[in-house]
């Protein structure tokens, strides 16, 4: 599963409550009582943009396109494992040297009653790239799909793009190279369906109404009033709809996280995730709810720039990144919530069979947390660029992409804890979101803090974004030889383990010769939902949606 | 018909000398009450009032607390204090610990420095520019009044948060001074209005147009007949205008464009508890009894300023 | 009569034009990237195709030209950047009316009980019922909003519930933010009205109303109030505009999908188009209920009524 | 003659923030049917608290009057009516006129409907019958085309017409007592002649009684038949008006008829200002309240008040001079005219 988590939910929380399933539709019955009880009550945390799979990029719109349309496959949780399942697709192969994938499409319908043909795919998976189009979610194919990269940059035109629809049940997708995790990008909203008659009928506002929307999925929404609520229903022509219990699922748009723990506490809500330990110790109590602690591959962490005067120093940045007491931080700022993180690559994500990536290799900052005295490393780069040694003449700017109360609280916690650890003044610089953005990009900061959600299920996805090509995702400036050389030979690493090995010693390198980013907590989500919804799963990397779901009332 | 009878049987008794004309005695000081001036008159009755005197009692409480309440708390109030989370009042920590074990004491009276100074200054910024403005389009009216009220409108027409964004977007800063700016920089437009329309009135009285008549600079007969003259209209709305601001400055802490750390204020503290007020109910009820009492002890020796204030009334 | 709404009309355009000029360049002059919601690594010519399509490319100046052209020849206020396809024009009209029923019934109940409150405590001048009106209006005004919706939200959604935390479509989603948002114009008619009685009450006309042997009762309803309730009417001028652009707090607590909502996010999202639509919407209502309200006043009030 | 109102020991007090303030003090006088009767005084003397006492429009609980005042209109007593009972006597029995007629007018009613308020409530006509009647009323007092007029507000009329809408309104239930407080005093002085006549036209032809209260003898000289001089809340002197101008006995008297300008005067003497303020009403006064802005003042003037001294049936005064000790002194008045 892969999603570009937008930053600013720094206080929203994790609002989503991403679900999954299990063995795939072990009740019979499809659920407990009539028709009426097979409804389930969420919320998302904000108005989606668009529920353009192309042009959307956020994961509200994503949480209801996961449910409304039908991508090539899904990942599900079997027997505690994930596992690919087919879905739009109904089986696929590599050619012999994993260039060229052929997927054969199952009978689906869309909700108009139009047969899905692999030309809705071949559609989706172009105009994404098409600059034209100004999808955001280019980013996923782009780099493995055969003149993805130049598509996007406008050099070729989408006629030269690795997508064709060899018939109506066919799609060839053809990569640049062997890519071993590529089947991990197949259900991201880049290669969604897109029916291209309808999409060209609603031009720009395709996606913004409900009138201009189409569904092949297992539900289709049925009334959208926006900032209020979304609404789907069952679709009777989806090909697996024996295997769909709901009936009618409730998005309301909660954006005040209180608001939201007290309609889950009033029962309109059947599931909230909590980001308070107090609302976690009100609900650990509340009968008929249960509890659901799952890592998060993602990571809350500051970031330096290598171009200012003081950051350009390795040893100060070293400083900065060890004088962080993370288990303080954890208890303090965010009780016990989420997970002290000595490591980039977070908890959560897998490398394939071996399992997750975090049990086989250990965060390189712990060592360096035990060995190195951050006071000493302040010193010593302050020697090195000739400021003296009175740390107290050291003023930093810390940028911050919140202005939220929450946000407020953490700025002053940060500035307390760098003034008493290493004697340095901090300078808050709140900002909304977007001026943070443009700040950072700009490389008009000195450090900041931000968040980061993997994109798909694979190391690589965070990993390499510290590569001289991919250097604009996290704008910190660097730029390190032998850390683009370890990437570049891991992306073409068939063998697991070895791929692994190579991941590990690039996240060293990232930490021992750059030391741009300072990983602060590797997020957890803590979410309840009522114990008469079952099959829910909680994993952010599922992506089988509310499909499984059922609600068993006693 | 009314006759003193009992001065009457007395008649009689009255020793002749007693009718002996004196006339006026120049010298003589009548038994009068002292005469007092309008701001000792305003003084007294103020005093009378007991409301508005109660209310200026609790303001006085609330600005000793504000000036000594952070040293008398015996804690820093930036100090955060790790096993000191969410505690409830006691002993040690008077008004509890907020989420990152700062006492709250403290916090509470610290913030109400900067609650304070916004209110106090907001209002006074606010009220000497807008009575400037006010009195300069009422004294030329004509176009300039047009010109100068239409300016007001215009104004009054921008979204205020769009001004409060770019103040703080331009001075690269949410200080103290960019708030006051941010908040001030519309805020005039109403006193501006009230003071125009009190002007208008007295333009029209005779002493301002005798001294039209001598000749005395525009300038000078605002500043010393015309505003003299509206200045308890002014100080009410002072006093009116204070808690407003207070409050001003609390909502943009709930946006989240209030005062910036490790500054805070009454808003700020209370927009941060409000999250967990079902937990710590105390966190948001101190900040909010702050700002309560100072809004209606404001308010409450508003009236009363006014009741002292008004010439109208003086008898 | 009629060159007077003519030379107001006149004056109401200018005041906009000046707003929305003032509103537009100020809105590009703050820093912060429009399509920031997007991902951030948005590729170059992706971008710029963006940047194109929204004519973000072209200085602020054309860009202001082609808006007011858009904006006077066709009415036209553009795209919202932050959601595709969705017209601002439709957007605005879409959230104002939402808006418009919570704070709309705010400000009616508001301005009822207010005025009722109001009257009461003027007749019981220095005696309990002005005490305990005057303490209540000024009660309401003395908790900040935030806390008030949240206080109430938690009592009678949370622990009693009987009212639902948030949403919007029925009624029940109505009653909480009703009562949240009159508190304010509860306590602001309440003291005006009552302040205005007492000045009414105090003038000669009254007196002569007296001396002619009209009732009390009659003396407030024929003679005071309506001379005290001319002045009120300049207080609407602000309060309806502040139905659609002053209750973000309640919206926000509540998840009613208004207009306020709307304004807040759209400038942290710096989504220009939206910004400016909202802001000309808002300047524009505030305009013409002052202009509404001129006429009414100079139909109501004799003494300012232009022939 | 009938005696149409009684007024007996009239004191009123008010409760200020520095005390009772005893503005009128022991007043009494009559007025019979037709009768012109002036108050006059300087400012503050309690002119204008005696005439409103008379239809109780003083404010509670600001204004007090005492229990021991007796006011009696037309047999009845007026502090023992009820508010409705005080509804029914207030413009039917007795009408007001206030000084100001810029601000003693509704502003948002027009000039028709005050007038007719008061007859629909007083004779009980419907809407019609009394329009019929205040555009008579309006002819009677001299309005210009009244079918018109009667539509018009306040401020479309000029001073002296408001004025005249005023007494339109104070006479329109044809009342037993006319209060005219300060009626001409916000006047042109061409307007105040015509107002004034018009008063007394009016008076003759409906037999009404008028209190006119006012500080211009001038005004009172011409139309007053009876005068009620006062001083710090009191009476101190009372006569007829030829016993006022040519007999007058107390000082204060003679300093308020020295201050009038007199046309056909030889004299070059210079007006006569009185020096000195009123004493301050709220400390207590056992003495002569003018003692000490008397030229004539003697010892035994700050120590007792004087008894009210009977000169004539209708004339009394109340001063030391009429003691039989006194010197006797001449009115510096009385000298200057001859």
């Amino acid at each position: 599963m892969k999603k570009k988590l937008v930053a600013a939910l720094l206080v929203a929380a994790m609002a989503l409550s991403l679900t999954a399933c299990g063995g795939g539709g072990k009740g019979s019955s499809g659920g407990g009582g009539g028709a009426d009880a097979q409804q389930y009550n969420t919320y998302l945390a904000t108005e989606p943009s668009t529920l353009d799979t192309i042009k959307g990029n956020d994961m509200y719109g994503w949480e209801i396109n996961k449910n409304t349309l039908e991508p090539l496959t899904r990942l599900v949780e079997k027997d505690g494992k994930q596992e690919r399942e087919g879905a739009g697709a109904e089986s696929w192969e590599p050619n012999e040297d994993g260039t060229v994938w052929t997927f054969k499409l199952r009978d689906n319908k869309w909700s108009d009653g139009q047969a899905v043909t692999a030309a809705d795919y071949a559609y989706g998976i172009t105009r994404t790239l098409d600059p034209d189009a100004g999808s955001p979610n280019s980013f996923f194919t782009a780099p493995f799909i055969k003149n993805g990269q130049k598509v996007v940059n406008g050099e070729v035109g989408v006629e030269e793009l690795g997508v064709k629809a060899v018939d109506d049940k066919t799609l060839e997708i053809t990569l640049e190279a062997p890519t071993p995790y590529f089947m991990s990008i197949t259900d991201t909203r880049a290669c969604y369906p897109v029916r291209q008659d309808i999409a060209e009928k609603y031009g720009e506002t395709y996606g913004s109404e409900l009138e201009s929307l189409i569904f092949n999925g297992p539900f289709k929404v049925d009334s959208w009033t926006h900032n209020s609520e979304i609404t789907l229903v069952k679709n009777d022509q989806y090909w697996d709809k024996d295997n769909v219990k709901l009936d009618k699922v409730n998005f309301a748009i909660v954006t005040d996280s209180n608001a939201r723990y007290n309609s889950f506490e009033s029962g309109a809500l059947d599931t909230s995730s909590v980001g308070e330990q107090e609302w976690v110790d009100r609900f650990d109590k509340k009968e008929g709810v249960e509890r659901v602690d799952t890592h998060q591959p993602a990571m809350r962490f500051d970031f330096f720039n290598v171009n200012d005067e003081l950051f350009k120093n390795l040893n100060i940045r070293k400083a900065f990144t060890l004088a962080v007491d993370r288990e303080d931080m954890a208890k303090t700022i965010y009780q016990d919530l989420h997970v002290p993180a000595y490591w980039w690559v977070p908890q959560a994500i897998s490398t394939g069979e071996n399992g997750e990536y975090r049990d086989q290799v250990p965060g390189p900052l712990e060592k360096m947390a035990k060995e190195e005295d951050p006071k000493e490393l302040l010193l010593k780069g302050m020697e090195e660029l000739g400021l003296g040694s009175d740390p107290s003449t050291i003023n930093v700017k810390y940028s911050l992409s919140a202005t939220t109360q929450w946000a407020r609280n953490y700025g002053e916690y940060v500035q307390q804890k760098y003034k008493e650890i290493l004697g340095v003044n901090i300078e808050l610089d709140f900002n909304e979101w977007s001026t943070f953005q443009q700040k950072t990009n700009g490389g008009e900061y000195q450090m900041a803090n931000m968040v980061w959600t993997t994109d798909y299920d694979d190391p690589m996805s965070m990993i390499s974004l510290f590569t001289t090509e991919n250097a604009g995702n996290i704008p910190t400036n660097w730029s390190n030889e032998k850390f683009d050389e370890l990437i570049a030979q891991a992306s073409r690493e068939m063998d697991e383990t070895k791929r692994v090995e190579l991941y590990g010693q690039a996240e060293q390198v990232l930490f021992e010769e750059g030391c741009n980013i300072c990983p602060l907590v590797n997020e957890r989500k803590i979410s309840f939902h009522y114990d008469y919804v079952k099959n829910l799963n909680e994993r952010e990397t599922s992506t089988s949606g509310l499909k499984y779901v059922y609600i068993e009332k006693k | 018909m009314m006759v003193n009878h009992d001065v009457t049987d007395r008649m009689e008794n009255i020793p002749d000398e007693k009718f002996t004309i004196i006339g006026i005695d120049k010298d003589a000081e009548a038994p009068t009450r002292p005469r007092v001036g309008y701001w000792r008159d305003a003084w007294r009755r103020l005093k009378e009032n007991k409301v508005a005197f109660a209310a200026l009692i609790i303001l006085l409480i609330l600005v000793f607390f504000i000036i000594f309440g952070p040293a008398i708390s015996g804690y820093e109030f930036e100090q955060i204090d790790a096993d000191a989370i969410n505690k409830g009042p006691s002993a040690e920590h008077w008004f509890g610990t907020d989420d990152l074990g700062r006492d709250l004491f403290a916090r509470v009276w610290q913030a109400g420095r900067v609650s304070i100074i916004i209110g106090i200054l907001g209002a006074v910024i606010a009220s000497v520019v807008g009575s400037i403005y006010g009195g300069i389009a009422a004294y030329f009216g004509g176009a300039v009044d047009d010109i100068m009220m239409r300016i007001v409108e215009v104004l009054l027409s921008i979204p205020y948060l769009i001004i409060v964004i770019l103040i703080s977007v331009i001075t690269d800063s949410k200080s103290l001074g960019t708030m006051l700016v941010a908040l001030t920089l519309t805020g005039w437009c109403g006193i501006a209005r009230l003071v125009r329309g009190q002007m208008l009135q007295l333009k029209s009285q005779e002493y301002v147009l005798a001294a039209n008549a001598l000749g005395v600079a525009p300038i000078k007969i605002i500043l010393k007949h015309m505003i003299p003259n509206t200045i308890g209209m002014i100080i009410v709305a002072i006093t009116f205008d204070i808690p407003g601001y207070i409050f001003s400055e609390a909502f943009l802490s709930y946006v989240g464009l209030g005062i910036q750390p490790p500054s805070t204020s009454w808003g700020a503290l209370a927009s941060a508890a409000q999250q967990n007020f079902m937990f710590y109910p105390y966190q948001l009820m101190f900040p909010a009894l702050m700002i309560a009492l100072t809004m209606l002890s404001f308010t409450l020796l508003g009236d009363g300023l006014r009741d002292a204030l008004d010439p109208k009334l003086r008898k | 009569m009629a060159k007077f709404i003519v030379k107001r009309i006149g004056y109401m355009l200018v005041t906009l034009f000046i707003v929305v000029t003032a509103t537009f360049f100020l809105m590009h002059s703050i820093p912060g990237d429009p399509l920031a919601h997007m991902a951030r690594n948005l590729p170059e010519q992706t971008r710029e195709n963006y940047y194109e399509k929204y004519g973000l490319d072209k200085s602020t100046s054309e860009q202001y030209l082609i808006f007011m052209k858009n904006l006077v020849t066709k009415g036209d206020l553009g795209e919202s950047l932050r959601y595709p396809g969705r017209e601002v024009t439709d957007t605005l009209l879409t959230n104002a009316s939402v808006s418009a029923q919570p704070g709309g019934l705010a400000l009616l109940a508001g301005i009822a009980i207010g005025i009722l409150l109001g009257i009461v405590a003027a007749l019981n001048k220095n005696r309990w019922p002005d005490y305990i009106v005057m303490f209540i209006a000024i009660l309401g005004i003395t908790v900040p909003v935030f806390v008030l919706a949240s206080v109430l939200q938690y009592f009678l959604s949370v622990k009693l519930m009987v009212l639902p935390t948030t949403g919007w479509g029925s009624w029940q989603n109505v009653v909480l933010p009703v009562i949240v948002l009159s508190f304010g114009t509860i306590a602001t008619y309440a003291r005006y009205v009552k302040s205005n009685m007492l000045d009414v009450m105090g003038q000669d006309y009254i007196l002569t109303a007296e001396a002619k042997g009209v009732s009390k009762l009659n003396v407030v309803k024929k003679h005071v109030l309506k001379n005290a309730f001319l002045p009120c009417m300049t207080l609407l001028v602000g309060q309806v505009s502040g139905i659609f652009t002053g209750s973000f707090v309640v919206e926000k607590i509540f998840g009613i999908p208004g207009l306020g909502f709307y304004y807040i996010n759209s400038i942290n999202d710096r989504d220009y188009t939206m910004i400016i639509g909202t802001t000309v919407f808002a300047a524009a209502l505030f305009v013409f209920v002052q202009l509404v309200v001129d006429i009414a006043y100079s139909i109501m009030d004799p003494r300012i009524r232009v022939k | 003659m009938e005696k149409i109102l009684e007024v007996e020991n009239l004191n009123v007090s008010f409760n200020t923030y520095a005390g009772e303030v005893k503005a009128v003090r022991g007043v009494s006088f009559e007025l019979s049917r037709g009768e012109t009767l002036a108050f006059v005084g300087e400012s503050g003397c309690g002119k204008t608290v005696t005439a409103k006492s008379i239809l109780r429009l003083l404010k509670p609980p600001f204004a007090v009057i005492k229990p021991e005042s007796k006011i009696v209109c037309n047999g009845k007593d007026v502090l023992k009516m009820n508010k409705k009972e005080l509804c029914e006597f207030r413009g039917d029995e007795v009408g007001m006129i206030f000084q100001d007629p810029m601000t003693s007018l509704n502003p948002t009613m027009t000039v028709g409907k005050q007038i007719m308020e008061s007859l629909m409530i007083h004779k009980k006509l419907d809407k019609k019958a009394a329009r019929e009647e205040a555009i008579k009323m309006l002819k009677l007092v001299n309005i210009p085309s009244p079918e018109k007029r009667i539509d018009n507000y306040p401020h479309e009329m000029s001073g002296g017409m408001r004025q005249r809408v005023m007494i339109a309104i104070a006479l329109a239930c044809n009342p037993n007592v006319l209060i005219a407080d300060e009626p001409t005093t916000a006047l042109d002085v061409t307007i105040q002649a015509q107002i004034m006549d018009l008063m007394m036209e009016l008076k003759t032809e409906m037999n009404t009684a008028i209190i006119l209260v006012t500080h211009d003898l001038g005004v009172v000289a011409n139309f007053a038949d009876r005068i009620q001089v006062m001083y710090a809340g009191e009476v101190v002197e009372r006569g007829t008006t030829k016993e006022i101008f040519n007999e007058s006995k107390h000082p204060y008297t003679w300093a308020l008829l020295r201050s009038v300008p007199r046309l056909g005067s030889e004299s070059k003497e210079e007006l006569y200002a009185l020096g000195g303020t009123p004493p301050d009403l709220l400390l207590p006064l056992n003495h002569c309240p003018f003692a000490d802005r008397c030229e004539y003042c003697m010892p035994i003037c700050k120590e007792r008040k004087p008894p009210e001294t009977v000169l004539s049936d209708t004339h009394k005064v109340s001063c030391w001079l009429m003691h039989e000790k006194a010197p006797k002194v001449e009115s510096f008045y009385d000298r200057r005219d001859k």
